[in-house]
């Protein structure tokens, strides 16, 4: 009731809202935002709050056209070559990292049979399925080290892959990267077994960042601050867990029944904002070996931390107590 | 004739009921997969539960885009058609640049029409129309061009103008093939749609589908999936309507 | 209105080479004359009326109408040797195409259609489209719907050839009267030499394709006229001297020996 | 071959109503005989030789061959009153149509072919597509198309109406030489008195729609027939008595009066 | 005539030339956004690079699919079309399965093809050629029924039996509208095959848009879509010169 009144005298003082938008995907993984936005936390710092639902390219285009203010995306060489090209784009916040922990929300799956044979025999000449050019296929060369093997040792199948696939309803005799909620779906069915977590493969697996352009960034950084300090109130209320408010807002969001939200795995995020550096450092090295990246880039340029500490300063300490 | 008509309804339903109870049986004795392939029956009764969750608003949303992609695209597509598809050298001009034009992937190219008309709706709007202009637009002009000289020397004859002569032969004389071009548009269209609401939209069949995907719910799939094919059917049964009533020396069925 | 064609040729080009259709036609007419173009199958005189009324560009040479250069400038209305009619329109509408071609107001346009629909015995075919109609009928549909036009020129391409004799008697009559009554210049090709003596002032037989004009032959009939006028002498030597000038056209490219 | 015409009833429906075309016509022919069919516009005419042709299926009745029911059993060429020329051919390969369905070897149905088009005097249009030929052509290459078949029954639908006078005997001679020479029967639709008295061996006169055989009227003249039968008084006599049965049919449908 | 297309090719060409200097002009100084826009010129030196990575391969594998998938399904689609077409009642049966399966998204059907062809490129070709399947199918059947019943007739009256009218009448008389058809489905077919290589293959000019858009090196992506803009201008002028041979009275330029 005390962020009613806060909200109210708001309005009142400040009828003119500004507006952000922001691309989330149709998954948990969008929590934190559509939690704040759930919970009024965007309303309280006088953000008037849009989820677009956009694929991970019209995200970029549309932050660097300007049309769009905050992206999110899995970290891929075209973040980092659009930045080179001197796109003012900048990671500003974690999305999603993988962390140890009894529930995983995406790994390496195969059906039974293949993932019993691949636990007992390892990979080599086993089928493996991915797609070029995507952080997939940073973890499937890191899951092929972890035994030695290159992509010569084994049987690739070409197919829809990582975070381009949109159907998970066919079940593919071949090792391949899976995630929720199909991991759970097809687990729960008996037609996978997990043959190795992303944490497994790459510790600290850097998934998804969220960024801003040149508007938050530059225009108006204010606003930027502002809209960090609603996200990661965000992140705080989702690190809470499968709360009913958290269950059903997302279920509401993602159209999921609240039971499967609740079976599944929720992928990790930090409360202060921070990335895991060293595993996109790492990653920006194997770009660079396969080719995708045009140029290196400092990290100062793609990385801004700024508004994630400041926003984590000014909420206090009630965030580390929750991590 | 009328007779004729309805014994062959009935052969078609028959054929229809015949393909799906065969489904029905073989999906449960385990012939085919019943993940993949529930039975048919399942996928009714399944309609009721969906129902209840707005099933009908999220096939409007569906339909709402794709009635306002269509028509923005179906409207410049036949008139443009129409005039380019009438005069050779129009046609000579203009006919390389639709043909560069049209295998360009809409969809694979989306990310451009959102730094173009920004993430609204529009972009999403102009990827369905940009579909549906050129199926209109080739059948349009190739109706067009179809049409004997002789027509347009009569209307001429009897002191008709340009502009009428649209109205009195261009039109009537085209408009099979228009309506063929517009049946194959608001197919293509449809499926755009689709595929839109795919990855880009929360609502509609497009985004049932998707879900249904990610669930493995292939009930709620095969709702989405038979709700499109009855659209299809309605979108024919217009067209041929309508055509009928244009053509009446052509009906065919 | 003084009407006059100059010096016309035609070449179609195409696919399968040039064909020369008409060449260096000349003829000149008053406005209120009833001219009659005989001449053999393809020698261009579908091409001549098409060039009068404005539909097909001349190689060279011109139309004059009072003097200045005017095909298609004064209103024609053109009876098609193919009818013409327009499939997706049925009888009346086909009828009433030049009268709301002009912007006569429909419930006035389908009077004055179903005037002239009548008058070539169609009434009850009213609302059939044309592919309901036998070859005859079609033909009919055609004049009437140049009938109710009313223009000033009136070009006729072989009207009356699907029709039967005493039908063809009563549309003749009609066409007479309407021409009569109206003041206007009718061009009317026929391959039926009595048909041109009965109804026409002047004749114009042509030659062989290239189209030219070989002779004038004027008319001398009072009128109005009866069938009797072609049982007299004058009659029986214009058909025969028309016998002969189209007997030596056709000779040129038909080998075969009768 | 004994043919026979027996009680043939034709409707047509669709969209704009019932039409009777036809009703009850009867009649019988020798498989040699030259008939000719005239009727007022519109009556069946062209329905009535479909019929034959086997390409129209009667409402009822039947036309009997050699005792047996068989529309299209026995092989026809019928010359369509509206050409019927496939435009995607050219002359050549149109006249050749025939052959070619017969499964004749493509040069020897191109020389059968390219006499008949010589016959009709489009040699130097054989390689030209139907829309580059004039009406009067077009109609020609229809007949060509008829003769070169050498069919049992030969049904000709108003086939000389879109040609010259001269044009016309010279078609009507080479009919009348393979009517003789190969000895089938001809069914022969006109509007011209004349012509039917100097080609047939009976005239039928037809009703008004829905057409049924009012006469049979026998030419008693001698063959081969020169254009002087047609000045005979028996020939003023048929000519008389066609023209007033048609007259008062005619009338029956146009009220106007001459 | 000749000079006419002479001066008509160059009025296009200079329309084209306009487009792109202008596209150049605006991207160099920035009016529109170099990143989704880079400058043709850009685009053009960029070929070369990618020509000494194996373009043409690439290109190769592209046409290759599309060639394979479009006849499998056009062939089979023209013959069932002009079938149905021509016959009133088969086309009014099958006419509505046509219809309910048209607005199915293939990608719907894949898992029914993997069942079918398993997990080889079969199952790709078949996404592709019932892609192609249903514009030629459509477009052939109203072909077939805007013939004439005349023509028909005449091939009857002479004697000739059904598979005599196939190919005396049927094909050349609905060859107008069989190839506006392949015209259209040749371009759906070919945006099927880039979207089936854009997350399916790792070679293909749609893998090279996919590998484009993962790094935004939007010079490939160009690259792409260029080679589409040709191919469909090819697949187009086959197509108009075909037509200009067998239908040489309606050749429109
Ligand atoms: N396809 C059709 N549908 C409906 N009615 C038709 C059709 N074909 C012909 N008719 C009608 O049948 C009647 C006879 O037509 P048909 O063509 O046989 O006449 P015809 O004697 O050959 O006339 P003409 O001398 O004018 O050629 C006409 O009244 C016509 O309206
Ligand atoms: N569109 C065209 N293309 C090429 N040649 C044509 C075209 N139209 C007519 N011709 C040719 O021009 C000549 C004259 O044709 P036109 O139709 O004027 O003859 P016509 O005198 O009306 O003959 P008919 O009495 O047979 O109707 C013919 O030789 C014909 O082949
Ligand atoms: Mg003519
Ligand atoms: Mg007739």
């Amino acid at each position: 009731s005390e962020r009613e009144l806060t909200s109210a005298s708001m309005v009142a003082e400040k009828p003119q809202r500004d507006r952000v938008r922001m691309s989330l995907p149709l998954s948990v993984a969008a929590g934190p935002a559509v939690i704040a936005h759930a919970e009024g936390f965007f309303a309280d710092e006088g953000i008037d709050f849009e989820i677009m639902r956009l694929d991970a390219n019209s995200a970029l285009l549309g932050v660097a056209s300007g049309s769009l203010d905050v992206f999110t995306n899995p970290v891929r060489s075209g973040i980092f070559n659009m930045i080179a090209r001197g796109t003012r784009i900048q990671i500003v916040a974690d999305g999603t990292h993988s962390t140890a922990g009894p529930c995983v929300p995406e790994g390496f799956t195969a059906p039974p049979a293949l993932a019993r044979r691949v636990k007992a025999k390892g990979l080599r000449g086993q089928r493996l399925a991915t797609i070029k050019g995507g952080s997939t296929e940073y973890l499937m060369t890191r899951l092929l080290a972890s035994q030695g093997l290159t992509t010569a040792d084994v049987e690739m199948v070409e197919y829809p892959a990582g975070e381009s696939s949109t159907g998970e309803f066919r079940v593919l005799d071949a090792v391949r990267f899976n995630f929720e909620p199909s991991l759970t779906v097809q687990r729960e069915k008996g037609l996978i077994e997990m043959v190795a977590t992303a944490q497994d493969v790459a510790p600290g697996y850097q998934r998804i960042v969220i960024g801003f352009g040149k508007r938050l960034l530059d225009d108006d950084p204010e606003l930027g601050r502002r809209f960090m300090r609603g996200w990661l109130k965000g992140v705080r209320r989702y690190n809470e867990g499968k709360t009913e408010g958290n269950v059903s807002i997302l279920s509401n969001f993602t159209q999921l029944p609240p039971d499967l939200i609740r079976k599944t795995c929720w992928p990790s995020i930090s409360a202060d904002g921070m990335i895991n550096l060293d595993g996109v450092r790492h990653m920006l090295e194997w770009m660079h070996q396969a080719g995708y990246l045009e140029t290196e880039i400092p990290e100062a340029v793609w990385w801004n931390p700024d508004f994630a500490v400041t926003a984590a300063r000014e909420l206090g300490d009630e965030s580390r107590a929750v991590e | 004739m009328k007779r004729e008509q309805l014994i062959d309804r009935a052969i078609a339903a028959g054929i229809a009921l015949l393909l799906f109870g065969w489904w029905e049986v073989a999906s449960r004795s385990g012939w085919i997969s019943t993940l993949a392939f529930p039975p048919p029956s399942r996928i009714i009764a399944n309609f009721g539960v969906l129902w209840d969750q707005g099933f009908l608003q999220k096939v409007g949303y569906t339909l709402g885009r794709f009635a306002a992609g269509a028509v923005i695209g179906a409207v410049p597509a036949i008139l443009l058609g129409l005039l380019v598809g009438s005069r050779v050298r129009l046609n000579r001009i203009i006919d390389p640049f639709i043909a560069a034009m049209h295998p360009i992937p809409k969809i694979v190219l989306f990310p451009l029409f959102i730094v173009i008309f920004g993430v609204s709706d529009v972009s999403k709007l102009a990827s369905i129309a940009l579909t549906v202009f050129f199926p209109a637009f080739i059948n349009s002009a190739a109706g067009a061009r179809s049409i004997s000289p002789l027509y347009f020397e009569v209307v001429r004859n009897y002191g008709g103008r340009r502009r009428q002569a649209f109205w009195y032969v261009l039109l009537p004389g085209s408009a099979p093939m228009i309506l063929t071009g517009i049946r194959i548009a608001a197919n293509v269209g449809l499926l755009v749609t689709i595929a839109i609401e795919f990855t880009m939209t929360s609502n509609g069949i497009g985004s049932i589908i998707w879900l249904a995907w990610q669930t493995m719910k292939t009930e709620d799939l095969y709702a989405g999936v038979v709700t499109l094919s009855v659209i299809g059917v309605l979108i024919n049964s217009t067209i041929r309507y309508i055509l009928r009533q244009v053509m009446p020396w052509q009906a065919a069925g | 209105m003084t009407f006059a064609v100059e010096n016309v040729t035609k070449e179609y080009g195409g696919g399968t080479g040039q064909t020369a259709a008409l060449e260096g036609v000349s003829f000149a007419a008053r406005g209120t004359e009833f001219i009659s173009i005989i001449g053999p199958s393809g020698c261009g005189k579908t091409t001549l009326l098409k060039i009068i009324a404005g539909l097909v560009a001349p190689t060279s040479g011109r139309v004059m109408l009072n003097g200045a250069a005017g095909e298609g400038k004064v209103r024609t209305s053109l009876v098609f040797q193919d009818h013409g009619l327009l499939p997706w329109f049925d009888v009346l509408k086909n009828v009433a195409l030049g009268l709301k071609l002009q912007g006569i107001a429909w419930p006035e346009a389908r009077e004055r259609a179903r005037h002239f629909i009548a008058q070539v015995g169609l009434e009850r075919f009213m609302r059939h489209h044309p592919h309901e109609l036998s070859i005859g009928m079609r033909q009919r549909v055609g004049i009437a719907r140049a009938f109710v036009a009313d223009t000033q020129i009136l070009l006729l391409d072989e009207p009356f050839g699907s029709l039967d004799a005493q039908t063809k008697l009563v549309l003749q009559q009609e066409l007479l009267r309407i021409w009569r009554q109206h003041r206007k210049l009718v061009v009317h090709v026929t391959h039926d030499i009595d048909e041109a003596i009965l109804l026409s002032d002047r004749i114009l037989v042509m030659s062989g394709r290239p189209g030219s004009i070989l002779e004038e032959i004027a008319v001398p009939f009072e009128r109005p006229r009866t069938l009797e006028v072609l049982e007299a002498s004058v009659a029986g030597q214009i058909r025969r001297h028309i016998w002969q000038v189209l007997e030596a056209e056709v000779k040129k490219s038909l080998w075969v020996t009768t």
